[in-house]
């Protein structure tokens, strides 16, 4: 039987720039196939010419043994297949419901007219969301859900499609553990009805567990590829990066002062020390991304705030800033300008630290931005590139590369390695702790509660809205423990 | 019919011109309110702007309020037909000023010989030409009609001049910044342009200064048409060689004596010409104001 | 809860409806202030004057929901007009009203394919097609107003003035059209489409939803809707005329964008759009009753546009 | 490898001057067809026709950039004339200068707090202040030009025609203030932070910059620029007119995108603006020259306004 959908000898050019260079690669009916490499190794690209997205500049797509060309992403649809983009793609302005059957509406045909069936539509959006033990208003426009609901929506609209070829880029990014087993139970589901699934993720954990195979990509080629069994995290890893991971430890640290203070009704205090790391985790809608807006000053928060022992109102991000608090959301686009080049990204929140005389410095401009690119491992190392040509864990590191940049004395970091490899995820912890431990502060809110668990000193759980238990690192913690006091 | 208003009830009258922001018409519509305050009326004015659809819906309005005549400088002469039967089917006089139109349902027009004036300058032109050399023209808004009149009469004598050649044509608005432009691009492309003709004071103003700019003054001459103020005094500096004068305020107050003399039910001809003159160095300071 | 749920439900209703509720509160202040704003006359002379405007507002909530931008109605209008007259002086008022909404439609086509397929942006684009096809006008026309030696065909004339059902026959196009292209836009895939494009480009895109051919049939719209509004024009002003619609771009879009559209796609309705038509009209027919002076009249027609457009930014802030 | 990435970066460079190859383009067809074209008068003509549109599309691209639009520049221009033109008569030229582009800065600082502030959307208000600003006009000078009983003081009507080392003095005052704006753009934290809230709102916000005055102050320069250019006007047309200035927003706008700016906001330059003024003045030149038909001419710009733009498009293409 030939293979669902298979590449022969797949290459792909940015400008000067080579992203994919020869790649064979296939996926047979029934199978998972894990695609997996460090950031900007190539794996959306080839995802994107094979939903239709680009065209290669040499090589073959054959679906099922016959030589397919895709003029556009319709024409993947046609053969079948469905894809999940990393970036999400969804229209704000329409209904949950209306998102999920985008372009391939239920219809009532009265002769040569089609109507929209709403009923039908609904109900569709309903279930398909079920699946994922998702259960929203489905007439609620798209706009007024959080990220990670988004990407709900966007699975739900993959999953809505009849295919028989179905791709991943990244879904869980942003997932709690139990929706990241829902889906695992679909994917299974689908397996064994015969789909072929191609799935991208950093979280190699996730691919040991579900992969069937597994290829290995490094800049923009193949290095690897192994069946269930023969692989095994770390093997994937010394793949991926071509050496051998070293487990960053964590040197003990001394707490300083107390950087930022807040006290809200009855809830546990947030407290961040010099020199501390504290995780906030809470599931989906729980309210964490609002505690973070508030103490940035984007949403007026209902609690006083003292940063560095003092109270402050905080009437915008420039007075949070101006107090020495960075904040990086967990939404890429909204923290950088993606048309800007990477180097104004960087300095874009300290123009005034750069500028003498009322004009930009460029020289000293240009050697911070060097040596946070340096620092941060920011590939290519072009500085004058725009962000929007860098791959989605580079943006990542430039979103953090802007606030040390500032030399901000507290972070404010949602999801901080969402969509970052292995090898890229230590370093930015790495980062973090070195941060922390030259005398900075650093609250972070990640739905990766193992990340929680392993990085931080305590860790606040919030239930709707509210702040109700603090867990220390002296009073043990993992992510069971973690699970239970958020209420999963 | 018409109808005689009652001893001691105030009469309103409508007013719709074609334009707000052209001095010609802001003279105008002074003349109107001068006469009707004389005679104790009231006026509304709505303005129209160019916009044929803007002036029927201004008369309808007129009509709605209750106005017992109109006067109106129609933008056109067949397009604003619509207005003319508004004010027929509520039976309320409609009295044409300068700009005329083809409705059954016009009043009366109080007009000017646009043709004739058009012959008139061109005679002029000629006579100072000599006969012969090279002639630009920068008409008016394309297709209104009181501008096109007035060209054909120009071209009409000028074609009888064998000497005389049109090199140069280009409608747009009646503003001075487009005087400036086109003379400027004219003389570059006709240094030896003779005469502009303008189809307004306006853009003649600004077809003056683009003579100047290119050395030119003395050579090409400029003329000009309505006789406002500013140009009386560039004929005076010998700046402008001639321009009309059709004294707009006297062409309101005529068109509200005609109305008045229409609804006392008096027989009024449906043509009424105002008179026009030329105006050169040789009789411009008896037109200039006195100071 | 459930009290204020419903309140607070009612509250997002009303706030939906603002365009409708500064339309309102326009029309009870003129009419305080003059009785005649309600006489059967004046507000059978309102719908009439709102028609035209209201055609091409729905041909342009077309575009401006797919994320674009016509800048050519006007141009396309008067070039409808004078070729629907023209071809009706020869054939027939049938073929003379079908030759000017094809011809409205062209020009559509032309903006769509150059924006769609070329990617240009539609501000230029339209910027460009607006000027050159008023050029065509003129040189079809030479110039000068199209009706013919004895006028345009009496019952094409009739058109701009007679009655159905006590109705303006001009009044039921707009009618009819809001009804079926309504529900064309609400109910219809081809609709949702639409929303979608202008919603979200890549997202449609990447749904197999083909964004350009989408992008250029809302041009087409506009065109033929603006190439129907030119013909209505023609038989109100009983001639082609060339300068016709100058500025209806800009009226155009003010009306769509105080109903409420958004510039940057994906929402909007029609209905709502001929409600912006109706505040611009009602406003101009309020400021001629109440005698307001034209030049106070432009100012006052400023910062009632700003007020209605900052009163449904209320919404999204509520 | 080496040779094909310089010429890659070659052909990335020129494809970002394509406006410029545009504008050469022409230029060189002109000079082809018509040797008059070339003459230094003529040359001067397009420098100093080109200059009050150079000035107010400068302004134009600070509100391009920093994401919004200005369709009041036209009237705010007439109404700095017409300001500056009245001050002068009584108090003398330097008052009457600054009266006149202090009232368009005025404007420009409305537009800027409705627009910034009130979150109203910048069409509708700059629609709006558009016609509220006309009619402003019209009420301060009664609709009549505005010269006095013997014309503007000599001094300021020479300002419209005398010249500096061989340049009108008309042209020196873009020349100028492009280069000390463009370094203000360029050069200064205040420059890149109009880019960055163009460019995206939301992470300039969350990085810091106050979105809101920044894009308010976009407007102030737009505003005070249309001033400026309005004050030129008067100069050159030795009178304050209440009618200069219709359809310089579009004129200038297109110039605008043409120079390659996007009206999605943070991207364009002040160079390449005025790059598309010069691509407008050098074509209406042009057309003149060869004496085209004014009607043909309208079909000329149209066509060479959506080819200009569609090869500017190449480049994000290629
Ligand atoms: N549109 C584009 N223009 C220019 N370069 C691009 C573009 N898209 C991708 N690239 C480059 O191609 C390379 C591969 O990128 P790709 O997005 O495929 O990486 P990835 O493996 O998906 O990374 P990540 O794990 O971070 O998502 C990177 O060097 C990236 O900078
Ligand atoms: N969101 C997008 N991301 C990347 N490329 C895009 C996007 N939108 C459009 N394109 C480009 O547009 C081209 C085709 O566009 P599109 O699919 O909209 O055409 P279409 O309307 O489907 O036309 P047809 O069905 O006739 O082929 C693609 O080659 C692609 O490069
Ligand atoms: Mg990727
Ligand atoms: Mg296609």
């Amino acid at each position: 039987m030939p293979s669902a959908i298979s590449t022969e000898r797949i290459s792909k050019h940015f400008g000067a720039n080579r992203a994919l260079d020869q790649i064979d690669f296939d996926v047979a009916f029934g199978e998972v196939h894990a695609l997996v490499g460090e950031n900007g190794a190539g794996k959306s690209t080839l995802i994107r010419i094979l939903s239709g997205v680009h065209q290669p500049d040499a090589g073959r797509i054959l679906v099922e043994g016959k030589e397919q060309r895709f003029a556009g992403p319709h024409d993947a649809i046609a053969a079948g297949i469905v894809t999940i983009p990393q970036e999400l793609r969804l229209v704000p302005a329409l209904s949950i419901a209306e998102n999920i059957a985008l372009g391939d509406l239920p219809v009532r045909r009265f002769g040569p007219m089609a109507l929209i069936d709403r009923g039908r539509l609904r109900e569709q959006g309903r279930a398909v969301l079920a699946q994922l033990d998702f259960v929203p208003d489905v007439d609620c426009p798209v706009s007024r859900l959080s990220f990670a609901e988004r990407q709900l929506v966007a699975i739900g609209r993959a999953l809505h499609r009849e295919c028989r070829i179905f791709i991943l880029d990244e879904p869980t990014a942003a997932l709690e553990q139990h929706e990241i087993e829902r889906l695992f139970s679909v994917l299974k589901r689908m397996r064994a009805q015969g789909t072929a699934i191609i799935y991208i993720s950093h979280e190699l954990d996730e691919v040991v567990e579900v992969a069937d195979r597994c290829t290995v990509l490094r800049d923009g080629r193949v290095v690897a590829s192994a069946r269930r069994g023969s692989f095994a995290v770390a093997d994937l890893i010394s793949a991926m990066t071509g050496r051998v991971q070293d487990p960053g430890g964590s040197a003990p640290r001394a707490l300083g002062p107390t950087l930022l203070h807040m006290q809200r009704g009855n809830d546990q205090p947030v407290s961040v020390h010099a020199g501390e790391m504290i995780g906030l985790a809470g599931l989906l809608g729980s309210g964490t991304e609002a505690i973070m807006r508030g103490l940035f000053g984007v949403l007026r928060p209902d609690a006083g705030i003292s940063v560095g022992g003092e109270p402050r109102t905080l009437r915008g991000p420039a007075d949070a800033i101006a107090s020495g608090i960075g904040f990086s959301p967990g939404e890429r686009a909204l923290g950088l300008v993606l048309n800007q080049s990477v180097r104004d990204n960087i300095l874009l929140a300290s123009l005034d630290q750069v500028t003498r005389n009322f004009v930009v410095d460029r020289q000293a401009g240009d050697r911070i931005a060097a040596e946070l690119i340096d620092l941060l491992d920011i590939r290519p190392r072009r500085p004058e590139l725009p962000v929007r040509a860098l791959s989605g864990g580079n943006q990542q590191k430039v979103l953090l590369a802007k606030w040390l940049a500032r030399r901000v004395r507290l972070l404010l970091l949602e999801e901080p390695t969402q969509g970052i490899d292995v090898g890229a995820k230590a370093q930015i912890h790495a980062l973090i702790r070195d941060f922390v431990t030259r005398g900075g502060g650093a609250l972070i809110a990640s739905s990766d509660l193992a990340e929680l668990a392993r990085l931080c000193d305590a860790v606040l759980a919030v239930r709707q809205g509210a702040i109700t238990a603090r867990l220390d690192r002296t009073a043990g913690l993992d992510d069971a423990t973690l699970r239970t006091a958020i209420g999963a | 019919a018409a109808q005689s208003p009652a001893a001691g009830d105030k009469i309103t009258i409508g007013v719709s011109l074609a334009q707000d922001d052209n001095p010609f018409y802001i003279a105008m519509l002074k003349g109107i309110r001068a006469r009707a305050q004389e005679l104790g009326w009231d006026v509304v004015s709505v303005s129209a702007n160019e916009d044929k659809l803007k002036q029927i819906n201004g008369v309808q309005d007129l009509v709605a309020r209750g106005v017992k005549g109109i006067l109106i400088s129609p933008i056109d002469s067949v397009g604003v037909n619509a207005a003319y039967d508004a004010a027929a089917a509520a039976k309320i006089p409609i009295v044409s000023v300068a700009r005329g139109s083809a409705s059954p349902n016009q009043t009366i027009h109080v007009a000017m010989d646009e043709k004739q004036i058009g012959r008139d300058i061109a005679e002029w032109t000629a006579k100072r030409l000599g006969g012969k050399g090279q002639v630009a023209m920068l008409l008016g808004p394309s297709g209104a009609p009181t501008f096109k009149n007035l060209a054909d009469g120009y071209t009409e004598v000028m074609a009888k001049y064998p000497d005389i050649k049109i090199v140069f044509r280009s409608d747009g608005p009646l503003t001075r910044e487009r005087g400036v432009k086109q003379a400027e691009d004219a003389l570059v492309a006709n240094p030896d342009l003779a005469a502009i003709y303008t189809a307004n004071d306006d853009v003649a103003l600004g077809a003056t200064q683009g003579v100047l700019a290119a050395n030119r003054k003395g050579k090409t001459i400029v003329t000009g048409m309505n006789g406002v103020p500013p140009a009386l005094r560039a004929v005076k500096d010998d700046n402008m060689a001639m321009t009309v004068e059709l004294n707009p305020v006297e062409w309101g107050r005529l068109g509200v004596d005609v109305l008045a003399t229409y609804l006392k039910g008096d027989k009024v001809d449906p043509r009424v010409f105002i008179k026009h003159q030329l105006i050169d160095s040789s009789n411009v300071d008896s037109k200039l104001p006195k100071s | 809860m459930k009290h204020t749920s419903t309140l607070a439900a009612w509250r997002g209703r009303l706030a939906g409806q603002i365009p409708l509720i500064s339309l309102i509160a326009l029309c009870i202040l003129t009419a305080l202030l003059t009785p005649r704003f309600l006489s059967p006359l004046n507000l059978t002379n309102i719908l009439v004057q709102s028609s035209i405007m209201a055609v091409i507002a729905i041909g342009m909530t077309f575009v401006i929901v797919g994320g674009g931008f016509d800048l050519s109605v006007g141009s396309t209008a008067a070039l409808a007009g004078c070729v629907a007259s023209m071809v009706m002086l020869q054939t027939g008022i049938t073929a003379g009203v079908v030759a000017g909404i094809m011809a409205g439609g062209a020009v559509g086509l032309v903006n769509g394919l150059v924006i769609a397929f070329l990617d240009v942006n539609p501000f230029i684009t339209t910027l460009g097609t607006m000027v050159l096809v008023r050029g065509v006008v003129f040189l079809i026309t030479g110039g000068a107003p199209v009706s013919g030696e004895y006028g345009l065909p009496g019952a094409f004339v009739a058109f701009g003035s007679e009655r159905f059902l006590g109705i303006h026959l001009l009044v039921w196009v707009p009618a009819l059209l809001l009804a079926i292209l309504s529900f064309v836009m609400y109910a219809t895939p081809y609709g949702r489409r639409v929303y979608a494009t202008g919603g979200g480009r890549e997202a449609a895109y990447l749904s197999g939803i083909p964004v350009r051919r989408v992008i250029a049939s809302t041009y087409v719209w506009c065109g033929a809707l603006a190439g129907l509004a030119g013909v209505m024009l023609a038989a109100r002003l009983q001639s082609g005329q060339p300068t016709a619609g100058e500025f209806y771009e800009l009226t155009a879009i003010a009306a769509v964008v105080l109903g409420g559209a958004s510039l940057h796609g994906g929402e909007g309705s029609l209905y709502k759009s001929v409600i912006g038509v109706f505040i611009m009209i009602v406003l101009g027919n309020a400021l001629n009753l109440l005698n307001v002076d034209s030049y106070w009249q432009r100012v006052a027609v400023g910062i009632v546009i700003v007020a209605a457009a900052a009163a449904e930014r209320l919404r999204s802030r509520s």
